[in-house]
């Protein structure tokens, strides 16, 4: 439900391209949008599409290859973004408590407040009792609710997810999703989520961005107006389901339904 | 504790003096002259220093250091390459390096060398030059034997039959073979020809600059040779007040080096330096490339201050 | 394909260290067992090889006469301080290359050329400048230490996962804490094989400086000996400075497994 | 912050092959005209530190008389054979220690004994066994390239990812499988790290050879030289054995720069 | 469709637990079950029940604490079984073609079989154009769309699938879908799959296997009755909704909706 016309994350003409050996892969096209502070956008797109550059990018791991990338209204108290990466990117040597807390530590907290906002964050994700585990000893979702447990624990304006439930079984997967709306709503954060899932992207999003393939472009930009709080009820009116058909409609187009996406076709010169 | 002096007067002037490798029975003379007193009674405090003879040789030769042992050919190897050293004392009448073989190999005379592998440290230093003189002397060319460079491990290399013969420093390596029962065969260089052996060796800048030091160094070394000389027993019980171990050692291996050094020395009278053993010495050297120009051998020693 | 987890780490690394303890042991009692079967097959004259009873008699006697600690005790600092001081200063070097590969190029033909020179070669160089003290010893002796150190530090610090580099960057992270959190852990392995070499190799250092101009530590004792023609006693000191040498492996292995106890799960499989 | 995957590693490589080049050349210049500054202000004599113009002269001189060459050849081939046995011995034996724990703690005392004796120490009784010839010089040569190598595959295959030796195992793989397809190429960085290490120390190994007892070789041309006190012929030496110990540095580095090509995308960071 | 009685993998009883520190954890509690051969079934559960490591179990990767793996009728041709794991789990220093050939060249296929069934798999699963491509530089999806072709091409007989398709978006996914559909049906092999997704579950199993939280047993066999061919309107008809409903309640209620699984409560003794 947006809100506020506050703008929290400004892309402008962003493009991205690699250099390879056999010419330049172009990833992201002439990209442009905004996101309106404390809203919820969900990005979703074809595999190899381009979602992770993207995230990267706003992230501050890569430096774009033309346009820009604004904060336009930065608070100065905690960091301005806070990533999930698509893997988990762990520690191995340290512990699940130690891998949660993290960003706590970089940013010099103190002890008890450490303590316990891992704690607190390692309990939300469901995993108290393997707060000693090392990273190898977890199963892959509940790895990846580490890192979603690391994200959140920073707590960042702006969070960046890169497809975060991925590995998560569907009640999980529903449970952290309500979870991540309840912190939403109560730090009134602005949230940028890739997932691949569409019923996700609507249940959780006021907005749903679809990218097309490679080089990618953001084919639709759909305002999701479905009241607040959502409800499990939601997923089944009638409203939900022709955003849905909407969504999926675009990607099956961007997604060229006689082949599958390949370097030649897409974005090689 | 090797290396002070017993007296703690503090108006001793303190000097070095360097010697090569470690602390050993045949450098007794400086032993005998510290402990009884010799160099202080010169006013002096020594401290005895032990390293590499080239690095010292380098470090005299410069000005860093002013006293030394060292044997006749690097002082002249040295003064070819513009370093200023100068013997003071000939210490050793005698040049220090001889064959050693076992007795059954029959090897009585340098010619006998002929057609044997033969041990020496290296090709470099007093045992190579030693032999090549030798071997020179008694006609003998490359061809005749063969060289084998075994580093320091002569008595090893020959009670394991790995060489015919070795080229050893005098009184040690035959001192050792007759302790552990083997019957030996030695052949000394000096037997045939006059080389310069081991001399205290000064710089000319100390020569010039502080000439009553110099003679000072000289005297109480002389008298510390003499006194070693004539009492070998409480020599011998001096040194083990310098060198480690030396109450554990081989009591007889250790007193036959003693014994055997001191023949080599040059005692009373002292007849000062032969100018035709360091003619020779310096004819050994252009022979075999290790100089390529003639020095002033004169300028070598310096006899002034013998006593 | 044994049971993957099991046994626990803690349990593990003990059993680890005490099978250890006694294969060192039995390698030992091997060890002379075979010394005296040479001995007594061979009947080498006792200069050549002593037998292991000799052997210990001169331990004993330069035990209790004070000869064997005087110059180990002189030693084992020259080892300690070279030790510490080569490392240190390798490590630190590393880190400086690898993070500006303008200066490692500028430098490593310095620092190899520095290397390929034997210490044996330069030692009595470094006792004419330095005197015939300690000093010139620990610097031989952190000189030999240096390089295996230095090229562990770079290769370990090469072999940093990139995945976690990014995402301190994107914890916004400062290069100490980058170092501390992230590279310092992750090279450990590597740094500490280098370590293990360098320890083993300080122990040639301090020895080959004392062979050349000392009157201390064990490596002159081995000239005495040697000097003395009493071979029991470069035995005695041999065996000392091996001894020395495996306790500061030891002691480096004991390290490694404290420090890298979570890895104790790679040695299950 | 720098552009990922940018620019190719095929550009990169040979960028970076040719810039350390440059910087090798630029480092050489600089420490030849600061010996001559060096020279030019001490004014020390000819025997302490000859002038750059004087070594140089020496060199053309030993150079075209044969004498050079005659002892460079010999020496070199000592270290190739040496560096050759050595490291592939010692990776041999690391690579059976890495599959039976039990093996390594026997060993390990061993191991660590014999590298602890300073090569010094035990090069004269090399050369009485096996002779002054090559042969001795070679095996010191091997002995010194050993540990380094050794140590540096025990701990490279240790580090090879539990996650590609569980895929091996699931995909059926022969031990020489796994050994080819994984272990070699996982655990090449680090070996390779002691290979550069080891081809250093396999230079110092054959000088100390060759310093202990040899009638040939440059280790015996710097006894010659320092014989004679001929300080630019031994500074000729040393020259010829760092640029020695240089060229297999640099050719190593150019092997990694090949085997690891993969791994370049790590330096664009 | 099952057709055949013949059995291809029978479970009996099986436990497998991991020590830990402070205990065991039970992870399979002596689930028994069988799969017939040629038949396509399903596993799906809660994260962290134990999925993958029944997979780890029937690959070979972990041996059962208690019970037994059997494989009734092993054919003599080709591997028994082939795994995809959870992680992509791909070589950094091969590119995607030569990660993909890995089993064939294990297998010692001749070049041109290699690289023939290679491409052609490469070509199935979308990623032509990136054969050159380096692991780290494919997107998440990309990197699991190499292992499901690593799998499919050594063409084993009982293909075990570990949440193969988390990663890919909803297209490409159920493109994916029909393709290992195809696969199964022309090559007549027996798939054991694990998914996060109750409708991919159905619409491509013959049975769907559901699993209860740790210590994992199965709480529901569901035979899928829908016929094959499976075609895209089937997701809309009652009897699949209807399943999925069954699916989804069983799952509701292994999952207590109240607390996130913990460990405290689940197997920890
Ligand atoms: N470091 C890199 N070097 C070269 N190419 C890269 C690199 N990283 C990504 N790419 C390419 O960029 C394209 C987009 O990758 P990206 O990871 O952004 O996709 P994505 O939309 O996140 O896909 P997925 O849903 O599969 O994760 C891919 O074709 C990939 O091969
Ligand atoms: N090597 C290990 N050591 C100790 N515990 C382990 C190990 N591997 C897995 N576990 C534990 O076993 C349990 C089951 O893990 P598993 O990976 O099988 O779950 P999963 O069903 O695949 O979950 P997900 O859907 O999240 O991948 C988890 O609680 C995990 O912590
Ligand atoms: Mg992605
Ligand atoms: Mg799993």
């Amino acid at each position: 439900m947006p809100s506020s016309p506050k703008i929290a994350l400004e892309v402008r003409g962003l493009s991205i391209a690699f250099v390879e050996i056999d010419g330049s892969l172009e990833v992201l096209d002439n990209l442009s949008f905004a996101v309106e502070a404390n809203s919820f956008v969900c990005v979703i797109g074809p595999s190899g599409g381009g979602k992770s550059t993207l995230l990267r990018a706003l992230s501050g791991l890569l430096t774009p290859s033309t346009g820009e990338i604004r904060f336009p209204h930065p608070s100065h108290t905690g960091p301005q973004t806070g990533l999930v990466f698509q893997k988990p990117n762990l520690m191995p040597w340290r512990t699940l408590f130690d891998n949660v807390s993290l960003p706590l530590e970089l940013a010099g907290r103190p002890k008890e407040e450490i303590q316990q906002a891992t704690q607190e964050m390692i309990d939300l994700v469901g995993l108290h009792g393997f707060e000693k585990s090392y990273p190898h000893e977890l199963s892959g979702g509940m790895a990846q609710r580490v890192a979603i447990a690391r994200s959140l624990v920073q707590d960042p304006e702006i969070l960046l997810l890169d497809e975060p439930f991925g590995q998560l079984d569907a009640l999980t997967r529903e449970r952290m999703g309500e979870e991540l709306l309840r912190i939403w709503g109560e730090k009134r954060k602005t949230v940028l989520m890739v997932t691949h899932s569409i019923s996700e992207a609507i249940y959780l999003a006021d907005r749903v961005l679809v990218m097309t393939r490679r080089p990618a472009q953001i084919s639709l930009d759909l305002p999701i107006p479905l009241p607040r709080p959502r409800i499990e009820e939601m997923r089944f009116q009638p409203e939900f389901g022709r955003l849905a058909q909407v969504v999926h409609e675009q990607l099956s187009q961007n997604n060229d339904v006689t082949a599958m996406p390949t370097k030649m076709q897409a974005g090689l010169k | 504790q090797a290396g002070s002096t017993p007296t703690t007067n503090a108006q001793l002037r303190e000097i070095t003096i360097n010697l090569t490798y470690i602390p050993n029975v045949q450098f007794a003379p400086f032993y005998v002259a510290i402990e009884k007193g010799y160099f202080a009674e010169e006013g002096l405090q020594v401290k005895l220093n032990y390293g590499n003879e080239a690095d010292m040789i380098a470090l005299v030769g410069s000005g860093k250091e002013q006293f030394m042992v060292a044997s006749g050919e690097q002082v002249l190897m040295a003064r070819a390459q513009g370093l200023p050293v100068v013997s003071v004392y000939p210490w050793y009448k005698k040049f220090p390096v001889g064959v050693v073989s076992l007795k059954e190999q029959n090897i009585q005379t340098p010619q006998d060398l002929k057609g044997k592998v033969i041990g020496l440290p290296g090709l470099y230093g007093a045992s190579y030059i030693g032999f090549e003189a030798l071997a020179n002397y008694a006609g003998l060319s490359d061809a005749d034997y063969t060289l084998s460079s075994i580093g320091f491990t002569q008595v090893e290399a020959l009670v394991s039959q790995t060489v015919d013969a070795a080229v050893i420093y005098l009184p040690n390596e035959p001192s050792q073979l007759r302790a552990l029962g083997y019957e030996i065969n030695v052949i000394a260089v000096s037997d045939y020809l006059d080389l310069v052996g081991n001399s205290l060796v000064t710089n000319e800048e100390t020569i010039a600059n502080d000439p009553d030091l110099v003679r000072s160094v000289v005297k109480a070394f002389y008298r510390g040779v003499k006194a070693a000389a004539e009492n070998p027993e409480e020599a011998y019980a001096i040194c083990a007040k310098y060198v480690e171990n030396l109450t554990e050692a081989d009591q007889a291996v250790q007193q036959a080096v003693l014994a055997e050094s001191i023949k080599l020395w040059e005692t009373d009278p002292l007849p000062g330096s032969q100018q035709e053993s360091w003619e020779n010495m310096q004819q050994v050297l252009l022979q075999l490339g290790l100089m390529s120009q003639p020095v002033d051998v004169q300028g070598a020693y310096h006899d002034a201050f013998l006593p | 394909m044994k049971q993957q987890g099991m046994p626990t780490p803690k349990v593990q690394l003990q059993r680890l260290t005490s099978r250890r303890w006694v294969m060192g042991v039995l390698a030992l009692l091997f060890g002379l067992a075979l010394w005296q079967l040479v001995w007594m097959l061979l009947r080498l004259p006792a200069f050549i090889l002593p037998s292991p009873s000799m052997v210990w008699q001169k331990f004993l006697i330069t035990l209790s006469n004070g000869l064997l600690w005087r110059h180990l005790s002189y030693t084992l600092l020259e080892v300690i301080l070279g030790l510490m001081i080569g490392s240190s200063l390798a490590a630190l070097l590393g880190y400086f290359l690898s993070k500006s590969p303008w200066l490692e190029n500028f430098a490593s033909p310095y620092l190899v050329a520095s290397q390929s020179v034997p210490v044996v070669a330069i030692a009595p160089l470094l006792v004419i400048w330095f005197g015939p003290g300690m000093f010139s010893k620990v610097l031989i002796c952190s000189l030999t230490v240096f390089f295996p150190v230095l090229i562990n530090t770079l290769v370990g610090l090469r072999e940093v996962p990139q995945d976690l580099r990014e995402l301190m960057r994107s914890l916004r992270a400062t290069p100490a804490q980058t170092l501390r959190y992230l590279e310092l852990p992750a090279s450990l392995p590597v740094f500490l094989g280098g370590l293990r070499v360098g320890a083993t190799l300080s122990v040639i250092g301090a020895i080959v400086g004392e062979l050349v101009g000392s009157d201390r530590g064990l490596g002159f004792l081995i000239n005495v000996g040697r000097g003395q023609y009493d071979t029991a006693l470069v035995f005695v000191a041999v065996i000392t400075l091996m001894a020395l040498a495996a306790a500061l492996y030891g002691l480096i292995l004991l390290l490694e497994s404290r420090l890298l106890s979570w890895q104790t799960w790679r040695k299950t499989n």
